[in-house]
């Protein structure tokens, strides 16, 4: 059965391309397939993933060529997959939470025009994002890698004849693209190194290679990572990327594909665990940007922004954790799939929200919505409860775990995770306060209004999933599943008990909700935004997202823009410039030479004249050379 | 080598003085000059046949015809002393001066002094021995040097001979015609009256005045008028004659 | 005797339609005969691939006749994997070029016939250069290429196409001159070696001292790089494919421009493996000079020809890098390389063409908004644009990824720097797509329509293949990879083993049996 | 036998600086007649240091050809002087450059 | 004194001389029927004089080709010579009836009968032949106008063309310099006349014919002075003497030296070589285009085999001497011949240029001296350029050929601005035009590419594969100026009403298309002409 594994992949996919083949005709159908393809796709994961359940552990890792994708020279790629225990998991994530999506998209996206390409794209995304989680070889990934960052250029730009879209769309391909650099390279080192980029034999023959190759792997895939999770100092385009509609926003740039780069290390856990300098560079990514995204959402008024700080913020712990080594990997992959569940879920709670706002993103512009939204108030309670890291929900599960090993570790590490809790609590009570509670701040024209329920179920099964998401660390089910693939870890023990330690966290967490509480229930917010001077500078770096984009305007851009105006107008004037004027040059002497005719005999009796006194000369001088 | 002597410095003056004669006339008596010393020297150097065809083609025959072209073109023709080419005359005295040392130094000094003269050679006499390589040796080229005087006689008649393309008439034909025609249209048979004849100047291009004083068209030559080159200006003379002649009704007048 | 047809065919086609009454009603019968001309190549080119042992190896359905004696010259035709990919491209794209220039509008509308019949031309010239065993042979017929383009891009380009056509031939003649003078040197040494012979079989014999192998290399090279537009002897490419029609460009870049990079393989490598070894390192840096320089540039550009001319120079420097990395990986890769860039410049020009004629300008600035009224063009565009970004699951993916791993083995930071070319590629593809597509219609692109069926017919099998052939490159890996173990193995070099091998037959078995 | 070459040699440079300086173009081919005689001192002086009568030969034939040749260039400038009125080489200067 | 004129009865008979006329046919059918001619201008009634001398020159041209194949074919290879090498030396040492002369012959009679076709063309005159009917009349005479109006003609034409085709001949095949001096003279004078007698624009044309008499005039006697200095330091006219004399060096070597320059000036200004190429554009331009096709296919090849003869044969053992000037030489000629003719504006004064640079494209060839082994087939020197000349010329007639036809009321526009557009107007004409250009430009398929590749393989031979380089670079050059002529017939808007194209009789069309057949024919398969030319050897001493 695991040989048809494709099928996965295939459903998904041949639905999308279908779907963009399919005339207008396909428009009234177009949204229902698609839904049904990812659904089909997410029962055909469970039946795999349980029948998967049902093997001893060493058969759980379940591999199929499909066919030789590349045979060049020395250079062998099958297309194969693998299913094991890793990759099960996010077949189900992405299915799981994508087939959601879909659901609610039919509704969110039930006045556009373009719906059935919406969905085709959709497709398209889940069968990338499958290939790249199945793929049993970093080139076969590096194809889904690049898949969904196609997907992820074609939602984000769905919008198109908004120029603010398509610059997004632009920018989050380009920046991908640079972390691409980083995995095409790591895979050219692998080929080099090991004459195969499968990725079972490079993390099992990595022990063999020196040292520095693992470190250069690691730092390698590290920057592909970075690119695809958004991670400081690839961060800067994920923001942007709110401009996609709201699904697109949950499924790609908060359940799932963000998260690739959290796999791709967890994956490649054999390099990781060989190089101690990778891995600790993959903590300190981790760890600015799980600050830096807390702070961008403490300073963003804009919801959907809000929650893409908080995105990178959470992908930040997942990397953090994936930096500690075994003993985090299983922690930052069960983050992961909590995260997915809450952050998807008050995503699309966020797209319930702006749909009855009249498309309005400006938290400023809400306001004691409880009582018009019941259920989206309700299910984004649960995603926010979850989040902050509210016991029993899910969040708090993770994250609590995270933390303590990330303590384990190092005492810094962890407090600045700590931080991390506290900020985060504090940014996402603001933004419950400033959205659901407080007073009324609408614009006119506005009535808000709860959604139509194909949108509200699938908040209503995410919110589901976040308030229970945490039961699959019963008895440390997640880690011993993954244990054959991230290898077991020591426990070490903290210099004090963990129980202490989810105390600390959860008063630190609290005190990030009374902060908050402090600031924004205590007067009116204001409708429109406060100008940059009348804020603190740490609000106002907040807003500006830490200047990252100025850093790369002034850094990359603006160099890169200057060398290409230098070098178009070098190749002008400078390679072509050369040409034509040696050509000119040509011309000229030409003019010159056709002077000496000037048509008086007697001038070209004395040029032979002159010719023959050289020749003679020459002959003669011949003699005395 | 008394004759060389003798002749070598002439010659050059010579040959100078057809560098720097004004007129044609005077370079071609140089060259007459360089040309017969020339033979003298032929002589001197035991090829008698050469003096003699070098006295009667070359001085004798070419130098005549290029007097009968001088004299065509103009016996007075002579160059501008300024030099219409810039440098051109310091260019050609530096380069015939380098020409000249060089060859007169590398070749002119350098011959192998051996001489083997021409005491077997002309044996037979000069003209035979001349002969016998003339009818062997050099048969072929004796031969196709016909086609040269071929090509220049052609050349001759071609450039410089107008065939006739209207049948000549006789005296008698054109007075009969002139006849006829006075007969038919009543045009004047006798000659046209010749220019200058009344006016001011009796140059070809000013033409007659009849009586009334206007100018006769007729009187000038067609090729004149073609060129243009009729005496414009001649109203204004005309006017002047009437001045005159009203001066001298005055001066009539007054006496009576 | 099938390669003889092969190449005949298209030459008989263009004869044909110089014969043909000139016409200048709207449905010229010229169109026709070529399309139907191209097609019949297209099927004797499948008949080549079918007769062609994909397994043997070497040179196959060979022909030899003596041409000129007294030069050793000789009618030698044969085809290897590299040369049968190669006029598989030419064969391919003919049609589809044919096909899109229907509805170019000419200067003279009377020349129509003139115009496809130079097409074929150029289809019939290229095969034979790529079949050609023979120097002479190959060397007249790539010289002899210069002639159809010079005047399809004189005669039916823009305003400045004089300027372009003049340009283009002057900068290759001079290329292919000093190839002459080395192609003279070839004759002299055969010569003096025995009896004259320009066989490559013959050439690949002599000895030769270790100056003249370098002297004579640089003189095909030259040739090979401003064919191949290698910086800095690029300057033609931009200008003429400024201002032909899409069509000859594509012909230009697609095919003939390939006739440079395939002869750097067949003949560079071929007769002087020393002096290529010699001058890698020098080639090497000048093709990653042109992998960054023409992508630089394209971001530059404002006119889309000039953009996707530098994005050309670009490509031919990552061919050029792979055949000069001396890897099988690498120079498969290029050689793959060739035919997915003919593909994906092809689908490129073409798609564009069709936009610039609705729009009558080829300036990006002059376009925006575009795919809300022409959204099947924009979506070919940005299928060719992905394309030409090397986006993975599309045909140059694999040829890129292929000529990169293999510089990797050899040199890691030609390797590097070649990489960040897919950063800029990214850059100037969507750069141009964002601002002829996206956004709000921009007042003057209301006159765009929407891609017609007959255009539609013409790009679709360039789309599919580009397609496809991101997802099954074997079908050519398969024939091009004899051919490269033996390219390799004449020029002495083998690949660099892996520095820890790893056994795949183990991990394979480890990752459980489902082989 | 150096002073006949020599005499011949400069003989033969004045001729070309005639050549070169003179401009009415009797006068012009007059200097080349002059060179031509140069050339023949020296055949005939090179006959007699040879010993064999080809030298005389050779001027013989070169007095023969100058006949032709002064007959054809005579009347080349004879038609241009009826065209022109002038015999001047440097007004017949229409084709230049 | 007296002593020297013995009486008549005591000498000796001259021996008859032995000429061999079985070998010498073609010369003495030329020279035949040029004074057949001469004898027809005499007394031929005058209404139907032109046919008449067109076909004596035609019909002998054609008998002379004919027999000119047979003698080659008969021609015995030379017993003990270190190369390969066929013929004799005839006529009592006069001429070297070789491969290489053969061979040459034919090719001259095809240009001659070629020419002869153009000059014979009367139907783009409005019935008048191409040369003024009466050239004693001023331009612009009254006696002119009567002349035109009499249809009067000058068909002396053709028997001084086939003067000067007898002076070529015999160029192309003397064996001692005096003859070599001799018919330099036999070639140039009758071209002398003839490029004196356009029908329009006489003044430039009579230009043309005094420009050419004074240099011509000037630099054959440099070449007699050379011949003088060589007499003097061998004793002989004699080629192979003088080669005796060269191998076994006396103690004059100056002489030598000045006489081997001397010698080569008269033989480069013929072929048009820098710095003695100043007459060629002049020329070109104002001379009837008849006669300069002729003048520019026949002269060349005559002028380019007596070079090789003489410093092959003659000068063969001082090479080492004069090779570097020569390579300057060739140098210089080429680069000066492409790159002036970049800036020039008139077809035929480009076309002139053009000639210049395929002197240089020659020189190169000739440079090389590679004269070949007995157990090689490799191309040498002599049969590479026997082939360009074969190319060039036939190519050049048939562009030549071309200028007459394209035409505006002052009879044919040259000025290169008024060709603009042709294309369009007549692409046939233009294509060939376009054809010829890319043949001299040596681009594949044509014969000119067959040609440079002949000469540059010969150069290498001979150890100059620097020159060779040049070369190329300069064909490069050169090509740009032919290219630019395409672009104008071919890309460029006519300007106003633009050019016309006279419709010419069976005779100007069949040379053209005889020169297209040949180019294409020779750059497709040259084969059996490179045979040949590599056939006819070496040459005899």
């Amino acid at each position: 059965m695991f040989d048809l594994q494709w099928l996965l992949i295939a459903i998904p996919l041949a639905s999308g391309l279908g779907l963009l083949v399919w005339g207008k005709e396909g428009d009234r159908f177009g949204h229902l397939i698609g839904t049904v393809a990812s659904a089909l796709s997410f029962l055909f994961g469970v039946v795999l993933f349980a029948s998967l359940l049902g093997k001893d552990g060493e058969d759980r890792s379940q591999s199929t060529k499909l066919f030789t994708w590349i045979d060049a020279g020395s250079f062998h790629v099958d297309m194969g997959f693998t299913f094991d225990q890793l990759s099960g998991l996010f077949v189900l994530l992405i299915t799981g939470v994508g087939t959601l999506i879909h659901v609610y998209s039919i509704g969110y996206m039930a006045h556009d025009e373009r719906r059935r390409r919406f969905f085709a794209f959709l497709n398209i995304f889940i069968a990338a994002m499958l290939t790249l989680v199945l793929a049993s070889d970093y080139l076969v990934l590096f194809l889904g890698w690049e898949g969904v960052g196609l997907a992820s250029y074609l939602l984000i730009g769905f919008w198109q004849h908004k120029d603010s879209a398509a610059a997004a769309a632009k920018k989050a391909f380009v920046v991908n693209r640079v972390g691409d650099l980083g995995m095409a390279l790591g895979i050219m080192l692998m080929f080099t190194e090991f004459g195969t980029s499968s990725i079972h034999a490079v993390n099992g023959a990595i022990t063999g290679a020196s040292g520095s190759v693992a470190t250069a792997l690691g730092l390698l895939l590290l920057l592909g990572a970075c690119g695809k999770s958004a991670q400081v100092p690839l961060q800067s385009w994920l923001l942007d990327a709110m401009e996609g509609p709201t699904p697109v926003s949950a499924l790609i740039h908060a359940a799932t594909m963000v998260t690739a780069g959290v796999y791709l290390v967890v994956r490649s856990n054999g390099i990781f665990d060989a190089s101690e300098a990778a891995r600790t560079a993959v903590i300190v990514v981790g760890l600015v940007t799980l600050l830096a995204g807390a702070w961008i959402g403490c300073a963003k008024d804009d919801i959907k922004k809000a929650l893409a700080g908080s995105t990178m913020s959470q992908i930040g712990y997942m990397m953090l954790a994936a930096g500690l080594g075994p003993a985090g990997y299983a922690f930052a992959i069960f983050h992961l799939i909590t995260h997915g569940f809450f952050k998807a879920n008050m995503f699309l709670g966020a797209g319930s929200v702006m749909h009855g706002m009249n498309d309005d993103v400006e938290m400023r512009h809400y306001g004691g919505l409880r009582t018009f939204m019941p259920i989206t108030f309700a299910t984004f309670g649960l995603g926010y409860l979850a989040i902050i890291g509210v016991p029993p929900f899910a969040g708090f599960w993770s994250k609590d775990k995270i933390i303590e090993a990330a303590f384990g570790q190092n005492v810094w590490v962890g407090l600045g995770a700590l931080l991390g809790a506290g900020v985060t609590a504090f940014y996402m009570t603001r933004l419950m306060i400033m959205t659901f509670f407080s007073e009324k701040r609408w614009r006119e024209e506005v009535h808000p209004h709860e959604s139509p329920r194909v949108m509200t179920w699938p908040l209503i099964g995410l919110a589901a999933l976040s308030a229970v998401g945490g039961i699959l660390l019963v008895s440390d089910w997640i880690s011993e599943w993954l244990e054959p693939i991230t290898g077991h870890a020591e426990h070490e023990e903290l210099a004090i008990p963990a129980i202490v330690l989810t105390l600390i966290i959860t008063v630190v967490v609290l005190i990030g909700v009374a902060a908050a509480v402090f600031f924004y229930n205590r007067e009116p917010i204001a409708a429109e935004t406060p100008a940059d001077s009348s804020v603190s500078i740490f609000a106002r770096a907040g807003r500006h997202e830490l200047y990252g984009n100025e850093l790369n305007d002034a850094v990359v851009v603006r160099p890169t823009r200057h060398l290409t105006r230098f070098l178009v107008w070098f190749d002008g004037k400078g390679v072509d410039g050369f040409v034509t004027g040696v050509a000119d040059r040509l011309g000229d002497t030409s003019q010159f030479l056709r002077k000496p005719q000037t048509g008086y005999v007697r001038s070209y009796a004395l040029t032979m004249f002159g010719g023959v006194a050289v020749l003679v000369l020459a002959l003669l001088a011949v003699t005395l050379a | 080598m008394t004759a060389f002597w003798c002749l070598a410095p002439i010659m050059v003056i010579a040959a100078l003085g057809l560098v720097f004669a004004r007129k044609a006339v005077h370079a071609a008596l140089c060259l007459a000059v360089v040309m017969i010393s020339l033979a003298v020297l032929y002589a001197a150097q035991g090829a008698p046949f050469l003096f003699a065809v070098q006295i009667i083609v070359y001085t004798g025959a070419i130098m005549m015809l290029f007097l009968f072209v001088l004299m065509l073109v103009g016996v007075d023709s002579s160059d501008a002393v300024k030099e219409t080419i810039g440098g051109q005359r310091l260019a050609a005295a530096i380069i015939g001066l380098i020409f000249g040392v060089t060859v007169v130094l590398a070749v002119g000094q350098t011959v192998s002094g051996v001489v083997v003269g021409l005491k077997a050679a002309n044996g037979n006499g000069n003209p035979y021995g001349l002969s016998e390589l003339l009818f062997g040796k050099y048969v072929l080229a004796f031969e196709f040097t016909s086609a040269l005087l071929i090509t220049a006689a052609l050349g001759a008649m071609v450039l410089a001979h107008k065939e006739r393309l209207t049948t000549r008439h006789s005296q008698a034909d054109i007075s009969a015609r002139r006849m006829r025609e006075y007969a038919e249209s009543g045009r004047h048979p006798g000659p046209l009256p010749a220019p200058g004849v009344f006016a001011r100047h009796n140059a070809v291009d000013t033409p007659a005045l009849l009586p009334d004083g206007s100018p006769l068209e007729s009187s000038i030559s067609d090729s004149l008028v073609a060129r243009g080159q009729v005496r414009d200006g001649f109203e204004d003379d005309i006017d002047k004659v009437v001045e005159q002649l009203d001066d001298d009704e005055q001066g009539l007048g007054g006496e009576k | 005797m099938i390669l003889s047809i092969l190449a005949a065919t298209p030459i008989a086609g263009a004869l044909l339609l110089a014969l043909l009454p000139r016409e200048a009603a709207p449905h010229h019968r010229a169109k026709y005969v070529a399309l139907g001309v191209s097609l019949i190549t297209l099927v004797l080119s499948l008949v080549v691939m079918a007769k062609f042992d994909q397994d043997a190896g070497g040179y196959q359905l060979t022909e030899k006749h003596e041409w000129i004696k007294v030069f050793g010259a000789y009618y030698s035709l044969g085809v290897n994997g590299i040369g049968i990919t190669l006029i598989l491209l030419t064969t391919i794209l003919t049609p589809i070029v044919i096909l899109a220039a229907f509805g170019d509008r000419l200067p003279d509308p009377k020349s129509t016939n003139a115009y496809f019949a130079w097409m074929l031309a150029v289809e019939g010239l290229a095969i034979g250069a790529f079949a050609a065993t023979d120097a002479f042979l190959f060397y007249v017929l790539f010289e002899a290429t210069l002639i159809p383009l010079y005047f399809l891009i004189g005669s039916f380009g823009g305003p400045n196409r004089s300027y372009a056509a003049v340009k283009f031939l002057i900068y290759n003649l001079v290329g292919g001159l000093l190839m002459l003078a080395s192609i003279v040197g070839l004759y002299v040494i055969s010569a003096r070696q025995g009896d004259a012979s320009f066989l490559l079989s013959d050439l690949q014999n002599l000895d030769f001292s270790t100056n003249t192998e370098r002297l004579l290399f640089l003189g095909f090279m030259a040739a090979f790089a401003i064919k191949a537009p290698l910086w800095p002897l690029h300057t033609w490419l931009p200008d003429a494919a400024g201002q032909a029609t899409p069509g000859t460009s594509v012909l230009m870049v697609s095919v003939i421009d390939k006739i440079g990079t395939f002869g750097m393989i067949r003949w560079c490598l071929g007769l002087f493996p020393g002096a290529s070894d010699w001058a890698s390192p020098v080639v090497i840096v000048l093709a990653v000079i042109s992998i960054l320089y023409g992508a630089l540039l394209a971001v530059g550009q404002d006119d889309i020809r000039r953009l996707i001319a530098f994005t050309s120079v670009s490509h031919f420097g990552f061919i050029i890098l792979g055949i000069f990395a001396f890897t099988t990986t690498s120079l498969a890769g290029s050689t793959l390389y060739m035919f997915n860039h003919g593909l994906s410049t092809a689908a490129l020009f073409l798609v564009t063409g069709m936009m610039i004629a609705r729009r009558g300008s080829a300036r990006i600035s002059d376009f925006g908004g575009v795919q809300k009224i022409a959204p099947i063009m924009s979506g070919v565009l940005l299928v060719a644009g992905l394309s030409s970004l090397s986006l993975p699951g599309l045909a140059p993916f694999i040829s890129e990824f292929l000529v990169l791993a293999g510089t990797f083995t050899r040199s890691i930071p030609a390797a590097a720097f070649a990489t960040l070319g897919i950063v800029l590629a990214a850059l100037y593809i969507l750069i141009m797509y964002q601002r002829v597509m996206t956004g709000p219609l921009k007042p003057g692109n209301e006159g765009v329509s929407d891609l017609d069926h007959r255009e539609m017919a013409s790009l679709t099998p360039a789309i599919i293949l580009i397609v496809g052939l991101g997802f099954f490159p074997q079908p050519l890996l398969n024939v091009i990879n004899p051919a490269i173990d033996d390219v390799i193995s004449h020029v002495g070099k083998g690949d660099p083993a892996p520095k820890t091998p790893v056994n795949i037959d183990d991990s394979a078995a480890q990752e459980g049996g489902h082989e | 036998m150096n002073e006949y070459i020599t005499l011949s040699l400069i003989l033969f440079t004045i001729g070309c600086v005639g050549v070169l300086v003179r401009r009415n173009a009797i006068v012009v081919f007059m200097c080349i007649e002059l060179m031509l005689n140069a050339t023949n001192l020296a055949f005939v002086s090179f006959s007699r240091q040879n010993g064999n009568l080809d030298g005389q030969v050779a001027a013989f034939f070169v007095m023969v050809v100058a006949a032709a040749e002064v007959v054809v260039g005579l009347s080349i400038i004879v038609s241009i002087y009826r065209a022109r009125r002038s015999a001047s080489v440097d007004e017949a200067s229409l084709l230049k450059s | 004194m007296i002593a020297t004129f013995a009486t008549a009865t005591d000498l000796p008979d001259i021996a008859a001389p032995d000429i061999e006329y079985a070998l010498l046919a073609p010369i003495f059918i030329i020279a035949g029927a040029a004074v057949l001619g001469v004898i027809v201008e005499a007394f031929w009634p005058r209404s139907s004089r032109f046919l008449v001398q067109t076909g004596i020159a035609v019909v002998g041209i054609i008998a002379a080709f004919i027999d000119t194949v047979w003698v080659f074919q008969d021609l015995d290879p030379v017993k003990d010579a270190s190369h390969l090498a066929r013929g004799k030396i005839a006529a009592e040492g006069a001429l070297a009836i070789d491969g290489p002369g053969v061979f040459a012959w034919g090719i001259l009679l095809i240009f001659g009968l070629l020419s002869m076709l153009l000059f014979a063309e009367r139907r783009l005159e409005g019935g008048l032949s191409g040369f003024t009917g009466r050239a004693a009349d001023a331009p612009g005479s009254a006696a002119e106008v009567e002349a035109i109006k009499h249809r009067v003609e000058h068909t002396e034409v053709f028997p001084l063309a086939l003067f000067a085709l007898v002076g070529m001949m015999l160029f192309a095949t003397s064996n001692d310099l005096l003859t070599m001096f001799v018919a330099l003279e036999v070639l140039s004078l009758p071209l002398y006349l003839l490029c004196g007698l356009a029908r329009r624009r006489r003044l430039m044309s009579q230009e043309a014919a005094l420009k050419y008499f004074l240099l011509g005039a000037f630099s054959s006697v440099f070449f007699l002075y050379g011949i003088a200095l060589t007499y003097g330091y061998s004793g002989s006219f004699r080629l192979s003497d003088i080669d005796v004399a060269v191998t076994n060096r006396s103690d004059s070597e100056n002489m030598l030296l000045a006489a081997t320059a001397l010698i080569a000036v008269g033989l480069l200004f013929k072929i048009g070589a820098v710095p003695f190429h100043t007459w060629t554009p002049d020329v070109y331009q104002g001379a009837p285009t008849p006669v300069t096709a002729f003048m520019a296919a026949g002269t060349k090849a005559a002028a380019f085999l007596a070079l090789l003869r003489v410093f092959f044969v003659a000068f063969g053992g001082s090479s080492w001497d004069w090779r570097p000037t020569i390579v300057a030489v060739a140098i210089i000629t080429m680069f000066l011949g492409a790159v002036v003719s970049i800036s020039q504006t008139d077809v035929k004064r480009m076309l002139a240029y053009s000639s210049i640079a395929h002197a240089g494209f020659l020189l190169v060839g000739f440079t090389g001296a590679y004269i070949g082994s007995s157990d090689s087939s490799r191309v040498t020197s002599t049969s590479s350029i026997l082939f360009y000349l074969t190319v060039y010329g036939v190519s050049s007639i048939g562009a030549f050929a071309v200028v007459t036809l394209v035409r505006d009321s002052g009879g044919e526009t040259t000025h290169l601005s008024k060709w603009a557009g042709l294309g369009k107007k007549s692409p046939l004409l233009a294509g060939s035009f376009a054809l010829f250009m890319l043949s001299f430009a040596g681009i594949p398929l044509t014969g000119g590419f067959i040609g440079k590749w002949t000469v540059f393989s010969a150069a290498w031979s001979g150890g100059f594969w620097w020159l060779v380089v040049i070369g190329v670079l300069v064909s490069a050059l050169a090509a740009y100026f032919y290219v630019r002529v395409i672009v104008l017939m071919f890309f460029t808007d006519p300007v106003g009403e633009g050019p016309t194209v006279a419709a010419p009789s069976i005779m100007t069309t069949g040379v053209i298309a005889v020169a297209v057949i040949v180019t294409l024919g020779l750059g497709i398969i040259p084969g059996p002409v490179l045979d040949l030319a590599q056939h006819a050897g070496a040459f005899v001493r």
